[in-house]
């Protein structure tokens, strides 16, 4: 078969592209040929609009046993103790079929964790979803949030963290972004590097049916009006499978059979097979009429495309075939052995003795086209002068409505769909700054969170990539974790675009700023480009997933008030900034104006001494203030604890509207007992740390001077109102 | 004491249930669904979790299990049986618990804390005080109780309705039924009351770090 | 041989999933629905051609595993 | 007037939940089986005696809610 023009554009590959691969095999390539390298070479695998920036990020701290390359990222927590973690989207399929694109992600983020020996024990979630207007979005936040829900809740992970946003940018691109953190003995880990010629190669788990052909390529296509055609491509989810394959596969790692296991995720066979070889600088042979197959006729073209979930691709040390075989039983899943490894350095597909393809891995790899695309600066926008003075609203009704607004609104209409304590060692759930885990049986803990900040990014991407790395530092510091490092998503729109491009590039730097001063590194991730659909595209979207270690569980730290009569402190300086928070979106229904800025050197300082202070006991509360500023902050502490507070500006500050809203970075919100105050204010002024001390704790409640006075009952029902209205 | 645990391919609060069993000196055993013969034990557990899935009906293809057959059997010989959350599922879908789970009324999988309020006359709850209002975790799709009218009268009168869906105050009505149970009902005994199916879970409240330690006067009952 | 099998609730049992799709598309405009019951359908493949074997067959099938007779009631047809 | 409706996921697409039952009853002896599908079933009442009309509204409910066509198919008949 002649492969024309058309066909090349259909597997999402550019005419140079189609003739560099001609070059790299020395001839035309054929039909299933053309797929593997499609599959390969598109964004989604090969990285190639974003490698070269990515590698600027820092990965490494004492922390770090595997960075970024592999499936998860390795980090060391002691006592041979490792956790593996990992963040990706799963934009696309969710937007054609939220429950199984939502489902599928998850399933294929847990199979990336536990491919590495870890058994997974959290998940968390960053979900951005088009306005409340737009009449897809009620569906598809129904449909993705019991996705979600039923494929964790069923193979039994807790679902311990994450976000629910909307902004109209993702009106017709959402983004699913799932996160995956399990543990490991850190002696046991698991790597996809095949080792040693003519091993086993081995297929596990369900069957390959038709599912998500070329799903790797929908996923980093653009939409357009014809992506309804696409549709049939989305793959269904079936966690029990997975329960079984997650249970057999830890099974089977407990001896010494495995040399190297790889997931079939995105682009299935193809990935998993030719990541394996590439890795260990050998060739791979696949006799393809073995692989159990769900329908019948199946092509070699479509096994190797297939994304068929709950799939696994290991290679086996000789002679442990029979026993491996005995635990896949057990668990009724399919076992075969369906090729070996070679020494050709060549992807050999066979299919009923005759050689269909033979591909050099490293045209498939190593050579793929990388690009460095144009960019384009993105321009600092000036501040705004005298914001205040457009407000028309009191400030009472102003709080009101950001407590009802969808965005600030209360996730437990979410969170409940999400078993969030089943394997009982969640310390502390949804809703907090962290999530809080047990590692099972011991006297240890590490803390979770997934952020981002779109609209800082959209404004001025340098800074909002610094800001969003802080904010994952923050809201494990406020729960009293050593903050350890991240895994990031970074969902952007057409990289062709200079625009787009520019984002990303400087995203990437201002996190790498922040990360190397925090010492706070990237140990994995993924990069969803494409979002958007008929150029436009989504606002920047890096989400951050953050690990932190506690060594010690009673040196922990919530949000919730804990007693009446209590001072409450702000820590860090507030400058009163409004453009692109909460309150300027909301209220003042302005799009303009620079993000707060960072300022890293505060930010460490506030933070440890935050920590500092929850080592020492000092604290009774903790949360950090974010979107929504000061007032934000404290309506949650009260109405999360049933506490009240009775609170006044510090005199001679700013305007009540800049104080309360503003969204200066590095602050921490903390009540502590009145017998403590002299020793956290002497420790403060010993590290020159600016606080304010803004009140007290009091009982139903919350009340700031003469405007605002409210009972914590009712603040609550508003807060709750809207999902449930939805 | 002696507990058996059994454990089918998609269970996930098998080890939940064992830990606190353990914490209370049970001397445990896991077994797996396709044994055919169960240790000697006082107590068998069918823990929480999606036994195949959850397809068809939660708990309809665990029923069929080659296990089960044998738990029926100890069941009549008046072995202490609990289902917890899927293993009231499963203990319905038998027959040893009579009436049915549907779906939750508001079709959606609910995880939260509540507030139940205990009847002790029974085996399993004797460390309670009647009436007492304790808080424990649920997380299930299905576990809207529904029976005859008669056969709630029926449960009533013999005491046979282990919890109830209440607020802190021991309120037992609408507003605190988290599902659409019948009667608030979230625990039920069968007649001769050595089976007990609940949807809440204890076992995810025996640990003080984790909200409270009410789910421990369960299993300090069946203890002695 | 290929047998449908519908299994729907009794009469008298509460059904959560009708009702809620009952009321969603009344919300959308439906207003001449007056109600909906849902139930399961089972699309059966046997390899056997005596229709009075294949309907005891999905019969004891139903019986045993299918269909909760407590709540539900079955119906097969040949298809 | 009645109206039933039968939705089935399309051909090629996963049916997890048939698999599990198939293997059960399999299990359980049933030899001849060789598959199953599973699928939805709604019986729905509508105030309306054109059966047009009724067809057109159901198509519509099933097309807004019922089905999932990215990944299922629909039947509706008239009882
Ligand atoms: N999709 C979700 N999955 C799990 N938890 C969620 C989800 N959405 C929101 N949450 C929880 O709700 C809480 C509040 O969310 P949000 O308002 O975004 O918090 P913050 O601004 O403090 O990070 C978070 O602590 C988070 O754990
Ligand atoms: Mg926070």
């Amino acid at each position: 078969m002649k492969i024309s023009d058309n066909i090349i554009e259909k597997h999402g590959l550019k005419k140079d592209e189609f003739q560099k691969i001609s070059k790299l095999l020395n001839r035309e390539p054929n039909l299933l040929e053309l797929g593997v390298f499609s599959a390969m070479w598109n964004e989604h695998c090969s990285y190639k609009s974003s490698k070269l920036h990515l590698k600027k990020l820092p990965t490494k701290n004492e922390y770090v046993i595997q960075g970024p390359g592999e499936n998860a990222g390795v980090i060391d927590i002691g006592d041979n103790d490792a956790i593996v973690f990992k963040i990706e989207s799963h934009n696309h399929p969710s937007f054609i079929e939220p429950y199984q694109g939502a489902a599928t992600g998850v399933g294929g983020i847990l199979r990336d964790v536990f491919t590495m020996g870890a058994r997974p024990i959290a998940l968390l979630n960053s979900l951005h979803f088009g306005d409340i207007t737009n009449k897809k979005t009620k569906s598809l936040l129904n449909g993705v949030v019991s996705g979600i829900g039923g494929y964790g809740n069923c193979i039994g992970i807790p679902t311990v963290g994450g976000e629910t946003k909307f902004h109209k940018s993702y009106n017709e691109n959402i983004l699913v972004n799932a996160m995956a953190v399990g543990h490991a003995d850190k002696r046991k880990i698991f790597y996809s590097k095949a080792r040693g010629v003519n091993k086993s190669v081995v297929y596990v788990g369900s069957k390959t049916g038709r599912d998500g052909i070329h799903g790797a390529s929908m996923a980093s296509a653009e939409f357009d009006e014809k992506s309804e055609e696409k549709k049939p491509t989305v793959q269904v989810g079936d966690p029990f499978t997975e329960k079984l394959l997650l249970e057999a596969c830890l099974e089977l790692m407990k001896d010494d059979s495995i040399i190297s296991i790889q997931d079939m995720g995105a682009a299935g066979l193809t990935s998993s097979s030719v990541e394996m070889a590439f890795k260990g600088g050998l060739g791979m042979e696949l006799d393809l009429e073995k692989v159990p197959c769900r329908e019948k006729n199946m092509t070699p073209y479509e096994m190797m495309l297939s994304e068929s979930q709950e799939r696994m691709l290991i290679i086996l040390n000789d002679g442990k075939e029979a026993n491996a075989k005995k635990i896949f039983d057990k668990w009724d899943l399919d076992f075969v052995v369906i090729g070996k490894t070679t020494n050709t350095n060549k992807l050999t597909l066979k299919y009923n003795d005759k050689v269909e393809a033979d591909i050099p891995i490293e045209a498939l790899s190593s050579k793929a086209p990388i690009y460095d695309r144009k960019w384009k600066k993105t321009k600092k926008q000036n501040k705004k002068r005298d914001l205040i003075k457009t407000i028309n609203l009191s400030f009472r009704d102003a709080i009101f409505k950001i407590l009802k607004s969808p965005n600030q609104s209360n996730k437990s209409w979410v969170t409940k769909q999400y078993d969030q304590l089943v394997m009982n060692d969640t310390l502390l759930r949804s809703g907090s700054d962290s999530a809080i885990v047990r590692i099972h049986n011991k006297e240890k803990a590490i803390a979770l969170t997934v952020d981002s900040s779109a609209n800082y990014c959209n404004s001025y991407p340098l800074t909002g990539g610094k800001q969003i790395v802080c904010e994952s530092w923050r809201n494990l510091i406020s729960v009293g974790a050593k903050p350890i490092s991240i895994t990031n998503c970074l969902n952007f729109g057409n990289p062709e675009n200079p625009e787009i491009m520019g984002q990303l590039v400087e995203t990437i730097d201002g996190m790498r700023e922040a990360c190397e001063y925090l010492n706070f590194p990237v140990v994995s991730g993924n990069v969803s480009l494409y979002n958007g659909t008929n150029k436009k595209n989504i606002f920047p979207t890096p989400v951050i997933g953050g690990v932190g270690l506690i060594e010690n569980l009673n040196k922990i730290s919530d949000h919730k008030f804990k007693k009446t009569g209590s001072k409450i402190l702000v820590i860090g300086k507030t400058f009163g900034h409004l453009d692109q928070t909460v309150f300027s979106n909301e209220i003042l229904s302005l799009k303009n104006g620079p993000p707060p800025e960072i300022n890293l050197i505060n930010e460490k300082n506030n933070g440890e001494i935050i920590y500092d202070f929850i080592k020492k006991n000092l604290v009774n509360a903790v949360h950090d203030v974010s979107s929504g500023g000061i007032i934000l902050a404290l309506l949650e502490m009260s109405m999360h604890s049933g506490i009240g507070a009775k609170i006044a500006k510090p005199k001679h500050s700013l305007n009540q509207f800049e104080y309360f809203f503003g969204e200066d970075q590095g602050r921490y919100i903390i009540e502590i007992d009145e017998q403590n105050l002299n020793k956290v204010e002497e420790l403060l002024e010993k590290s020159s740390i600016h606080y304010d001390k803004i009140g007290h704790t009091q009982i139903d409640e919350f009340q700031i001077e003469k405007d605002f006075r409210e009972k914590i009952i009712d603040l609550n029902k508003l807060n709750n109102k809207w999902y449930n209205n939805y | 004491m002696r507990s058996t645990v059994i454990v089918f391919p998609g269970s996930n609060c098998d080890r939940d249930i064992a830990v606190a069993l353990k914490k209370l000196q049970f001397k445990n055993e896991m077994v797996w669904h396709k044994d055919s013969e169960l240790p000697k034990s006082d107590l068998i557990v069918i823990p929480g979790g999606f036994s195949y899935g959850d397809y068809l009906r939660s708990g309809a293809i665990a029923a069929k299990s080659t296990i089960l057959k044998e738990v029926i059997k100890s069941a009549e010989r008046g072995c202490l049986i609990l289902g917890v959350c899927n293993g009231f599922q499963i203990l319905i879908e038998t027959g040893l618990l009579k009436g049915a789970l549907l779906r939750n009324k508001n079709l959606k999988f609910i995880n939260d804390d509540v507030y139940l309020k205990v009847n002790n006359k029974n085996r399993f709850c004797k460390k309670y005080s009647n009436n007492q209002i304790i808080k424990l975790n649920i997380a299930h799709n299905e576990g809207n109780y529904f029976t005859s009218s008669d056969h709630v009268k029926n449960m009533q009168d013999q005491e046979l309705i282990a919890f109830q869906y209440s607020n802190n105050k021991g309120d037992v009505n609408e507003d605190y039924n988290p599902n659409g149970s019948m009667a608030n009902i979230a625990g039920i005994l069968n007649e001769k009351k050595n089976i007990l199916g609940m949807m809440p879970h204890p076992e995810r409240m025996t640990d003080k770090l984790i909200v409270n330690e009410d789910g421990l006067g369960l299993f300090s009952s069946i203890l002695n | 041989m290929k047998v449908a099998v519908t299994i729907t609730l009794k009469k008298d049992v509460l059904d959560p999933q009708g009702k809620v799709v009952l009321h969603t598309l009344q919300n959308m405009g439906m207003k001449t629905l007056s109600n909906i019951r849902q139930g399961k359908y089972f699309e059966i493949e046997i390899e056997e051609t005596n229709q009075e074997i294949v309907k005891k067959d999905v019969d004891s099938m139903c019986k045993k595993l299918l269909a909760n007779l407590i709540i539900e009631d079955y119906k097969i047809d040949i298809i």
